[in-house]
């Protein structure tokens, strides 16, 4: 009777064994790598699109507000892509034979639509709401990027719940001053960029962005009010409001977080983070 | 393993197990330890005569089982608590009665799989070549019928003469020598 | 799919071969073949052969789903191959406006105001518009008529308007030409007929509900004196009519006003079922406000009291305290002894009344006489004129007339007895005289009496044209076809039950390009290029303009339009009028005679709204059956006639017969069947093969109820699907009955059971916490648990419904419909159980089945605190949130079931296979937005509109600000007529709904479990009349 | 104790006892090995194996159709609907998994209290069970609405940062239906090591050596490696016990945690677990008798193993039946719930009443007949006796989700069940499945644990003196 297997299988066998270990780990580390991968979410990557419209030439190089364009961001869930129209407003005048913008005039002179490719895709069955977003201290760069350095519109952020979430279950770490959403450059407070803020008193029925102002300028060196805090105090009816004179300086985002969550009335993370609050 | 030359050991044969329990404790009262007893079934006496006693299998079970006990509820703690708390039914976060059945399935599971691949790694296996195999009688008997006693070269009392005359005042059916 | 019960069905239509198809087919050539080919692709016969042909299962594979299937199993098999968590989404394309409109919002709904014209009067509506698209029809809260009430019909006109089975186009002959051709040809015709006058021209109208059409044919009539301007439809006011001209020489309209009335009778009138019955929306309010158990300012319980004599068993029959059933054909005779009773005419000779009903009678007439001036009786409109007079004169002799009666003119602008004209039509088309017939969004060929064969009629006309909504019946034999434009897609105006004009405008562009009457009457005019608006706006324009308002001339009008009606244009009761003679009512029944009863379908009205799915799925008021019509008769009358109910029974009656289904209901007088007119279509996807047309033996002479009908048995079977369950138990003295005759197995173990609590108005005085003695009905107390109970300290919301007010209508169901993209299943699927509906009326009958009380309940999910589905659920797709909803989230479940097992209330639904339609591209227009629509495999059900919560939030939130008591509304809230439900804040003592939960009456269903509902009741408390029925409630 | 009907001269029986053997006499090592070895490595197939596969394989077939028309459409093609979401393939999954429960029994529990008897048995018993959890575990999978989503049952990190919900009884059964399968199968193969080295060590064929040569992992019947490995052994027994009883309690967790009436009860654990074992040794029987014909396994498989399968059935069923009578207890004499006194009234005399009277007629009456010894010892009745367990055991499970689910809390919403072809098609596919599995099994793998049946012959006793014995080793 003879050895049915050579020498070498032994070691074999217990290297394969080893071996299948290891690739059932691999396996299970790269399908949880490739969730996440832009593959999968095309975070960063450019679709094609009829025009390439460059958000960093209109809005860095030209200026443009971001409402310019996406009107209903502040008052409806979707922000709104701009119609021909307004493309049109300026392109009537310049660039006007730029072979580029030949789907822009074709869609001018046809009254067909653009047929843009969305970027930021959410499945159907999430809801997501521009308006409260914006209305409570998310600034659009917090989700979309720097907008402004984007030559070709790109997805900066996985847009995945989890990412969601992350934010859902603590608010105050991407909190900002309402004045400041459309600002891309916002930096987070620190002790060289202090911000300063200012709340009226806990006002019910007063839109958020009232209710408190901030500034990074100091405003002990400055004779000026913010003006967003005039405002408030000639809307305030009746004289009913009182001012703190002071206004807090914050050199930390914790700090700021906190004290914006709190004035903004943002609901607490378990709140923000009930599935209702975007599946229906 | 490296790859060895020359004698394994002597093998001898018997045709019962008591003739096999004889001959293993003649062979461990002589002085012999490196040997072993290759039966068709499990012959506890001759597991003794060798002098095998020592059995860590139930250890690396409990080991096993505990770390799956720990495993699996700290797990459900975790997640139903802290990862992502959410009010189901109105029950507390912490349900810790409904935690235990997992937990309670993941303790019988891993021990279960300790208890199975422990003994394997123990015994050394997958080992699918052995020098054993290479007697010439070894595979016609000792999974069915026959009782096998090796007294293993590398013993210091082994000698290729002494031993086979030692093996042979057993009465085996037939002793030869294993190449490794 | 469809069972073997339906194959069966199938096989009582005569047999076809898919061969012998192709027989019928060969020889016709040309224009006649594409009418035979259509005429029997929707037919059940070719259905049968094509069935015959693919025996197994042959729908599976011809239903759209299945097409898909194929693609879904690759989708699958990948998804198995554990990746599908990493599939990606396909790219999404953008479509942007070119030109955006100024006021639009994308993502923010508009509401605008219009009115429904149906034929009973406009409802008037606020429609929920996103971007344009109608999304949600609802009545319009400022009109003073419904305020804010709909029905059924209302709420299902919605999907009619995306029915994708609409007309499309203007056809002639079967090939489509541009409705400039019709204009042409018509106009051509019309200069032609100029000098005779019109003579040979005939129009057969829907019933007119709009003055200015009624204006058009009026100056349209100057210039063709000869032409004849007719209306039928098959469900019509002519009894009604027929009386009022009786009694007020002219036609008038009777307006009731239940608010003032403590007694009130209906002498067959189903007043709180729906929109057939004119005025529905007014009245079930008026009827609901005196049942709230308010005080009146001397600390009595202001509540009425409703006597209901009837023949088929109606919701307000079960509403009733006392109903009496009676054979349609007796009803008259009841109405002159009653009438006989309290002083006015005299009783009819012959009639015997059996004890129940002399006892009835007695009581009713002592009640009556005690509540002079504060008593209503209400005839019904499928009764005949003699009732109608019957009830004038005994309004007349209590002295109701001018308080809980004002007789007006009529809501229609032409009103007529129309019984009256299509007979006259038919007997002018078979003279020959008929050259043109304009057929006005109504048909005929379906519709009309069986014995005026108006098809054979209809080939002896010149031409016809139709304009409907659909290529129907009748569409489809015209010459012409033009299809017309739905109301929410062009200008119109109605008048409500109270006379308030009410101007109806497009929400959207036509999505066909339809036309409207007003556009056909029009070229009859001087100037036939007036567009509808011109027409409308010339009608009102200047009444507007007199509103009180800026400097703008156009700001009436624009007021008029933003409003949805013209204020202060409601009717002022006319004063006087004429003497009713109540005429010799007909003989009575024979004891053994057999009587057949028309009525429109509770639902899909006389047909016109078979097409639309919601209404022909959810389960009808009492019947609880779901698609299809059947002979409904009582149980006795079943027994009589040896057949059970789904038999197949074939129905002659002066020599035409039908073949139905038969349907045994509670309380349902003996000796009667009831057939529902509207069903039995041969076209549409949705109303072809449902049901059998009950028109096809109804006569001319007497089309409210016949007598002298025989039944045959077939010994067919056909699975009626009635989705609610329906076992009638005889063992009634298990079950908890007297042990005399049958009862109702469930209406005993929910009473038993506490899920119906309810007591009389004097049990209730002296005992107020009814509803929490007994076993079981005592809730628990929320720490009564080895776990602590989770706190809800901000909002929680809740609801509460109130029992004596729902009338069991079912405007909440087709609400939630539209509201949250429900799917339809189809008759198959609701046979088996599998209906989508979220919010059902649970109906109990409680005693003996011959004549029950019946009590509604709508069931919605209890958003239990301590819900028992989602502890269950594996993977936490159904879970709470901090204010207290149990949510469903669709796209975590994977579709154990598990929670629909542990659901005391059976509230959820799942997706068994792929209900929703992805395809069909119209019904895409119509989804709700802000709801996922449910694929295949997932668990669904009521959310309390978690969308409409959601935006209400986001908007408070956005202001810093609490949100409002009521801003909050659900769907079904809405749609409710009678207010029964309310929702709101439970933590907010001042809510409405938080008063509510206070109330002693309320209590949780099946609360005993410590489910801690969300949802409660307020139990029904019943004003009964002591002499009649001394031992009921709880 | 030898009775009239029993020969006295049979050499099946013990002389003392009156018991059959467990083995026949005359058995030896080798002829032990031999017998059921040469089943595996016969280069001859039976024909009437072929036949048998052919027809097993048919039905698998079957099921294959009935599963992609199902995942092509649906659960709706199923009679599952509401009230009655549950229908056929949860029953069969309860049905399937109990059977399962004997293999482990026999093969854990016996050898925990040193039942001999149960040597012959085990091994296909254990395979008995691994197929049954195969058909079983198929259930849970493909009843759920979107099957290609049921590994979101496993708690893995994910996207979306969403877990299973750990007081769900399904997700319990996730991880003791895992468990039992994979423990199952593990003492399976390690119990079978030392069997594939003898067929690696008689295997003629090249392709046999190197088959069964892997899958003995070099097994050299080494005594070091077999004090291990009957620790090993004597330890998954010791944790399949334990398992064994907490699979089909979690299972009936799936209805004891449920508020339905009629799920809703604390005895359904042991209740179940009894039933489960009452179904499987139905189906042992059911298996063991016709493989003891056709391969004449009567020496190995007795009468004494028949009888003792018999006598846990009745001790079983009894336990079945106190359970029924506690159920009618509680709810009719002593819950005073309403609830619970429908349930079982609607339950006895209801729509679907009739599926009662088949449960109670098949598992407490009729089995009442095993009293008698000598119809324990009728094979031909055991073995019909054995269908009629597992019918009624099906119906069990039937009567428990159906009619409760039928008939719940609130009357409007009353339904009933009509199972379509296609459920049938399931049900009778997973029969197919189930002897596809067992027909290559005992093609392939020794069905009879030879090592366990050399220890239990005379011969294997060690003696004082070695003295040759006089039928040793030929």
């Amino acid at each position: 009777m003879a050895q049915i297997f050579d020498r070498s299988s032994n070691a074999l066998a217990r290297a394969s064994l080893i071996l299948t270990g290891l690739i059932v780990i691999a396996l299970g580390v790269t399908l949880n790598e490739l969730q996440r991968s832009p593959w999968v979410t095309r975070q960063g990557q450019r679709a094609d699109q009829p025009v390439p419209f460059s958000h960093k030439h209109h809005v860095e190089g030209l200026g443009l507000q971001c409402q310019y364009c996406h009107v209903s961001v502040e008052k409806s869930s979707y922000a709104g892509i701009p119609p021909t129209r307004t493309c049109m407003n300026c392109h009537s005048q310049i660039w006007t034979n730029a072979a580029l913008l030949e789907p822009v005039r074709h869609s001018w002179a046809t009254g067909e639509s653009i047929v843009w490719t969305r970027v930021h895709d959410l499945p159907d069955f999430v809801y997501f709401n521009h308006e409260i977003h914006v209305n409570k201290g998310i600034g659009c760069e917090t989700c979309h990027g720097q907008v402004n350095e984007m030559p070709i519109m790109y997805e900066q952020n996985t847009l995945q719940m989890e990412w969601c979430l992350n934010c859902h279950r603590h608010p105050e770490e991407n909190l900002r001053p309402t004045s400041e959403i459309y600002n891309m450059d916002w930096k987070k407070p620190s002790d060289l960029n202090p911000v300063w803020c200012t709340a009226t008193q806990v006002q019910r029925g007063v839109p958020t962005a009232e209710s408190v102002s901030c500034t990074t300028t100091d405003p002990g060196k400055q004779m000026l009010m913010p003006a967003a805090l005039q405002l408030s105090l000639s809307n305030a009816p009746g004289g009913r409001a009182v001012f703190a004179t002071t206004s807090a300086k914050f050199t930390s985002q914790e700090a700021l977080g906190g004290f914006l969550a709190e004035h903004y009335h943002i609901r607490s993370a378990r709140e923000l983070s009930s599935c209702e609050v975007c599946h229906r | 393993m490296p790859v060895r030359e020359g004698t394994y050991g002597l093998l001898a044969e018997f045709d019962t197990p008591s003739q096999l329990v004889r001959a293993a404790k003649g062979a461990y009262s002589a002085g012999y330890r490196r040997m072993d007893c290759y039966t068709p079934y499990a012959v506890e006496e001759a597991a003794e005569a060798i002098g095998f006693h020592r059995n860590t299998v139930s250890l690396v079970t409990l080991i096993g089982g505990l770390l799956g006990l720990v495993t699996m509820f700290s797990l459900e703690t975790w997640i139903s608590v802290w990862a992502f708390p959410i009010n189901v039914a109105g029950r507390p976060y912490y349900s810790w009665p409904a935690f235990v059945v997992p937990a309670y399935e993941w303790t019988i599971l891993w021990a279960g799989l300790s208890a199975a691949f422990g003994m394997l790694a123990l015994c050394g296996l997958p080992q699918l070549y052995h020098p054993l195999f290479n007697a010439p009688n070894f595979r016609n008997g000792a999974t069915s019928d026959k009782f096998f006693l090796c007294l293993e070269s590398t013993d210091p009392r082994f000698d290729m003469v002494e031993t086979r005359e030692f093996l042979d005042g057993f009465t085996p059916v037939s002793v030869v020598e294993v190449e490794y | 799919m469809r069972d073997s019960v339906k194959e069966n069905m199938q096989n009582t239509h005569a047999k076809l071969t898919l061969a012998e198809v192709r027989a019928k087919l060969a020889g016709q050539k040309g224009k006649k073949y594409w009418r035979s080919i259509d005429e029997l692709a929707g037919t059940p016969e070719f259905e049968a052969a094509v069935r015959e042909e693919f025996p197994e299962h042959s729908s599976e594979w011809i239903d759209p789903v299945s097409r898909r299937g194929f693609l879904k199993l690759m989708g699958a098999s990948m998804a198995l191959a554990g990746l599908s968590g990493c599939t990606k989404q396909p790219d999404e394309p953008i479509y942007p406006y070119v030109k955006a409109p100024e006021d639009l919002v994308l993502g923010k709904p508009v509401y605008f105001a219009t009115a429904f014209p149906f034929r009973t009067g406009a409802v008037p509506l606020l429609v929920k518009s996103d971007a344009y698209r109608p999304i949600k029809i609802d009545g319009n809260p400022d009109h003073p008529y419904n305020q804010g009430g709909s029905d059924p019909i209302t709420q299902g006109t919605l999907l009619d308007l995306y029915d994708p089975d609409r007309s499309q186009h203007t056809y002639y002959r079967g090939e489509t030409r541009p409705w400039v051709a019709f204009l042409g040809s018509f106009r051509a015709m019309l200069a032609d007929k100029k000098a005779s006058g019109g003579q040979g021209l005939y129009f057969l109208s829907t019933t007119v509900t709009s003055p200015t059409l009624a204006a058009q044919w009026k100056k349209g009539q100057a210039n063709y004196p000869n032409a004849k301007f007719l209306q039928y439809d098959p469900v019509n006011r002519d009894s009604a009519y027929a009386a009022s001209k009786a009694a007020f020489g002219e036609y008038r309209d009777a307006q009731y006003k239940l608010d003032t009335a403590d007694i009130i009778v209906s002498l067959d009138a189903d007043f709180l079922s729906g929109a057939a019955h004119p005025g529905f929306h007014r009245l079930a309010k008026d009827y609901a406000n005196r049942r709230r158990l308010d005080k009146t300012s001397t600390g009595e319980y202001s509540m009425n009291r409703l006597y209901a004599v009837e023949t088929m068993t109606t919701t307000t029959g079960m509403k009733a305290e006392h109903r009496l059933a009676l054979r349609a054909n007796d009803i008259a005779g009841f109405a002159a002894t009653l009438a006989a009773a309290v002083g006015a005419g005299s009783a009819p000779s012959g009639y015997t009344w059996s004890d129940d009903a002399q006892k009835f009678l007695a009581a009713l007439v002592k009640d009556l006489k005690a509540n002079t001036g504060k008593c209503v009786v209400i005839p019904g409109e499928q009764q005949s004129a003699s009732v109608h007079l019957a009830a004038i004169a005994i309004n007349d002799a209590l002295g109701n007339v001018g308080k809980t009666v004002v007789y007006t003119e009529t809501v229609n602008p032409m009103p007529t007895v129309e019984g009256d004209e299509i007979k006259s039509l038919v007997a002018d088309m078979n003279a020959g005289k008929v050259d043109w017939l304009v057929i006005l969004n109504t048909n005929p060929i379906y519709s009309a009496p069986a014995d005026l064969e108006f098809a054979d009629a209809f080939n002896k006309v010149g031409t016809v044209v139709h304009l409907g909504n659909h290529r129907d019946e009748t569409g489809l034999q015209a010459h012409w076809h033009i299809n017309a434009a739905h109301y929410l897609e062009s200008w119109s105006d109605a008048r409500a039950y109270d006379g308030t004009v009410s101007v109806v405008q497009p929400m959207i562009d036509p999505l066909y390009g339809g036309h409207s009457a007003h556009e056909i009457l029009q070229s009859l005019l001087d100037n036939p290029d007036v567009s509808p608006y011109e027409a409308v706006r010339s009608t009102w324009g200047t009444q507007a303009a007199s509103a009180p308002g800026g400097e703008d001339p156009d700001f009436g009008w624009r007021k008029l339009l933003h409003d949805g009606f013209l204020a202060n244009t409601a009717f002022t009761p006319s004063s006087g009028g004429g003497k009713a003679v109540i005429p010799a009512p007909l003989p009575q029944l024979a004891a053994d005679a057999l009587e057949i009863v028309f009525r429109p379908d509770p639902h899909v009205y006389d047909g016109r709204y078979a097409n639309v799915g919601w209404l022909q799925e959810i389960p009808r008021p009492i019947t609880n059956l779901s698609w299809d019509n059947a002979a409904i008769m009582s149980y006795a009358t079943l027994d009589k006639l040896g057949v059970s109910e789904h038999d197949v029974i074939e129905i002659s009656l002066n020599g035409k017969t039908v073949l139905a289904p038969a349907l045994a209901i509670p309380g349902h007088a003996d000796g009667s069947i009831t057939l529902h007119i509207g069903q039995g279509r041969t076209i549409g996807r949705v109303a072809g093969g449902v049901g059998f047309n009950a028109c096809q033996i109804r006569p001319s002479g007497s089309p409210l109820f016949a007598a002298g009908a025989t039944i045959r048995k077939t010994g067919q079977e056909w699975g009626l699907a009635i989705p609610k369950s329906h076992y009638i138990d005889h063992r009634a003295t298990y079950v908890g009955g007297d042990g005399s005759g049958t009862h109702s197995l469930e209406g005993n173990e929910a009473i038993d059971r506490g899920i119906i609590r309810y007591a009389t108005l004097d049990q209730f005085k002296q005992d107020p916490g009814f509803a929490h003695e007994g076993y079981g009905k005592d809730d628990p107390a929320p720490d009564e648990s080895l776990f602590p109970a989770y706190r809800y300290d901000k909002n929680a919301w809740g609801m509460s419904i109130d029992l004596n007010s729902c009338v069991g209508c079912n405007a909440c169901i087709v609400s939630c419909y539209a509201e949250n993209n429900i799917a339809v299943v189809g008759q198959h699927q609701a046979t088996v159980g599998r209906i989508m509906q979220w919010i059902r009326i649970d109906t109990y009958f409680e005693g003996d089945l011959a004549a029950p009380r019946a009590h509604f309940q709508p069931m919605t999910c209890h958003h239990c605190e301590n819900a028992p589905c989602e502890q269950v659920c594996p993977v936490g797709a159904t879970v709470h949130t901090p204010e207290g909803l149990n949510t469903m989230v669709y796209n975590r479940c994977v579709g154990t079931r598990y929670c629909s097992n542990n659901c005391p209330y059976k509230v959820r639904r799942f997706n068994f296979l792929l209900f929703s339609d992805y395809d069909t591209p119209s019904l895409k227009l119509m989804r709700n937005p802000d709801v996922t629509v449910r694929s295949r495999g997932v668990m669904e059900k009521c959310s309390y509109c978690l969308q409409r919560i959601n935006e209400v939030k986001i908007e408070a939130d956005k202001n810093n600000r609490a949100i409002r008591d009521g801003e909050i509304i659900t769907a079904c809230q809405q749609a409710c007529p009678t207010n029964a439900i309310v929702f709101g804040n439970i933590n907010d003592a001042t809510s409405k709904v938080a008063k509510l939960k206070k109330q002693e009456r309320t209590y949780g269903v099946l609360a005993d479990l410590n489910t801690r509902p969300r949802t409660t009741y307020v139990a029904e408390v019943i004003n009964v009349n002591p002499a009649l029925t001394p031992d009921v409630g709880a | 104790m030898a009775t009239k009907d029993t020969p006295v001269n049979d050499p099946m029986l013990d002389p003392i006892t009156g018991e059959f053997a467990v083995i026949a006499p005359g058995h030896t090592f080798k002829s032990v090995t031999e017998e059921i070895s040469n089943i595996v490595l016969t280069p001859r197939t039976p024909l009437g194996w072929f036949f048998g596969f052919a027809i097993a394989g048919g039905v698998v077939l079957m099921l294959l159709v009935a599963l992609t028309w199902l995942f092509l459409r649906g659960v709706g093609i199923w009679a599952v609907t509401i009230p009655v979401a549950w229908g056929f393939a949860i029953i069969n999954f309860v049905w399937w998994i109990g059977i399962g429960h004997a293999g482990t029994l026999i093969s854990a529990i016996l050898l925990l209290f040193k039942q001999g008897w149960r040597n012959s048995i085990n091994r296909f018993a254990e395979a008995m069970t691994i197929f049954a959890v195969v058909c079983a575990g198929l259930f849970p999978l493909i009843h759920t609405g979107r099957p290609w989503l049921a590994y979101w049952l496993f708690p893995y990190p994910n996207t979306m940062n969403v877990w299973p919900q750990f007081r769900s009884p399904l997700l319990w059964d996730v991880f003791a239906v895992s468990t039992y399968a994979t423990i199952s199968v593990v003492f399976w193969y390690i119990g079978m090591i030392p069997d594939l080295g003898t067929l690696r060590d008689r295997a003629k064929s090249r392709f046999g050596q190197f088959f069964y040569g892997m899958l003995a992992v070099g097994w050299r019947g080494s005594v070091r490696h077999w004090v291990r490995y009957e620790m090993s052994s004597l330890l998954l027994a010791g944790l399949a016990t334990p398992l064994v009883l907490s699979v089909h309690s979690v299972i009936s967790f799936d209805f004891a945690v449920a508020l339905l009436p009629g799920w809703h009860t604390t005895i359904f654990p042991p209740y179940f677990v009894a039933g489960a074992i009452y179904s499987g040794f139905a189906m042992v029987i059911t298996l063991a008798i016709p493989i003891r014909e056709f391969y004449h396994l009567e020496d190995l498989i007795t009468l004494r193993h028949v009888d003792n399968m018999c006598k846990v059935m009745l001790a079983t069923g009894l336990i079945v039946a106190y359970g029924y009578s506690t159920e009618v207890f509680m709810s009719y004499c002593y819950s005073a719930s309403k609830w619970e006194y429908f349930m079982m009234w609607n339950r006895m005399f209801g729509p679907i009443g009739w599926a009662y009277w088949v449960l109670i007629t098949c598992n407490i009456a009729l089995p009442q007949l095993l009293w008698s010894r000598k119809l324990r010892r009728n094979v031909p009745f055991v073995f019909l006796m054995s269908l009629i367990v597992n019918t009624g055991m099906w119906f069990e499970r039937f009567v428990i989700i159906v009619i409760s689910l039928s008939r719940d809390y609130l009357p409007s919403s009353w339904g009933t069940y009509r199972a379509t072809k296609w459920d049938y098609m399931t049900l009778a596919g997973t029969f197919g499945l189930f002897t596809f599995l067992f027909f290559l099994f005992i093609r392939f793998l020794p069905m009879i644990p030879m090592s366990e049946l050399r220890l239990m012959l005379p011969q294997a006793k060690i003696r004082a003196e070695a003295e040759p014995l006089p039928e040793a080793g030929d």
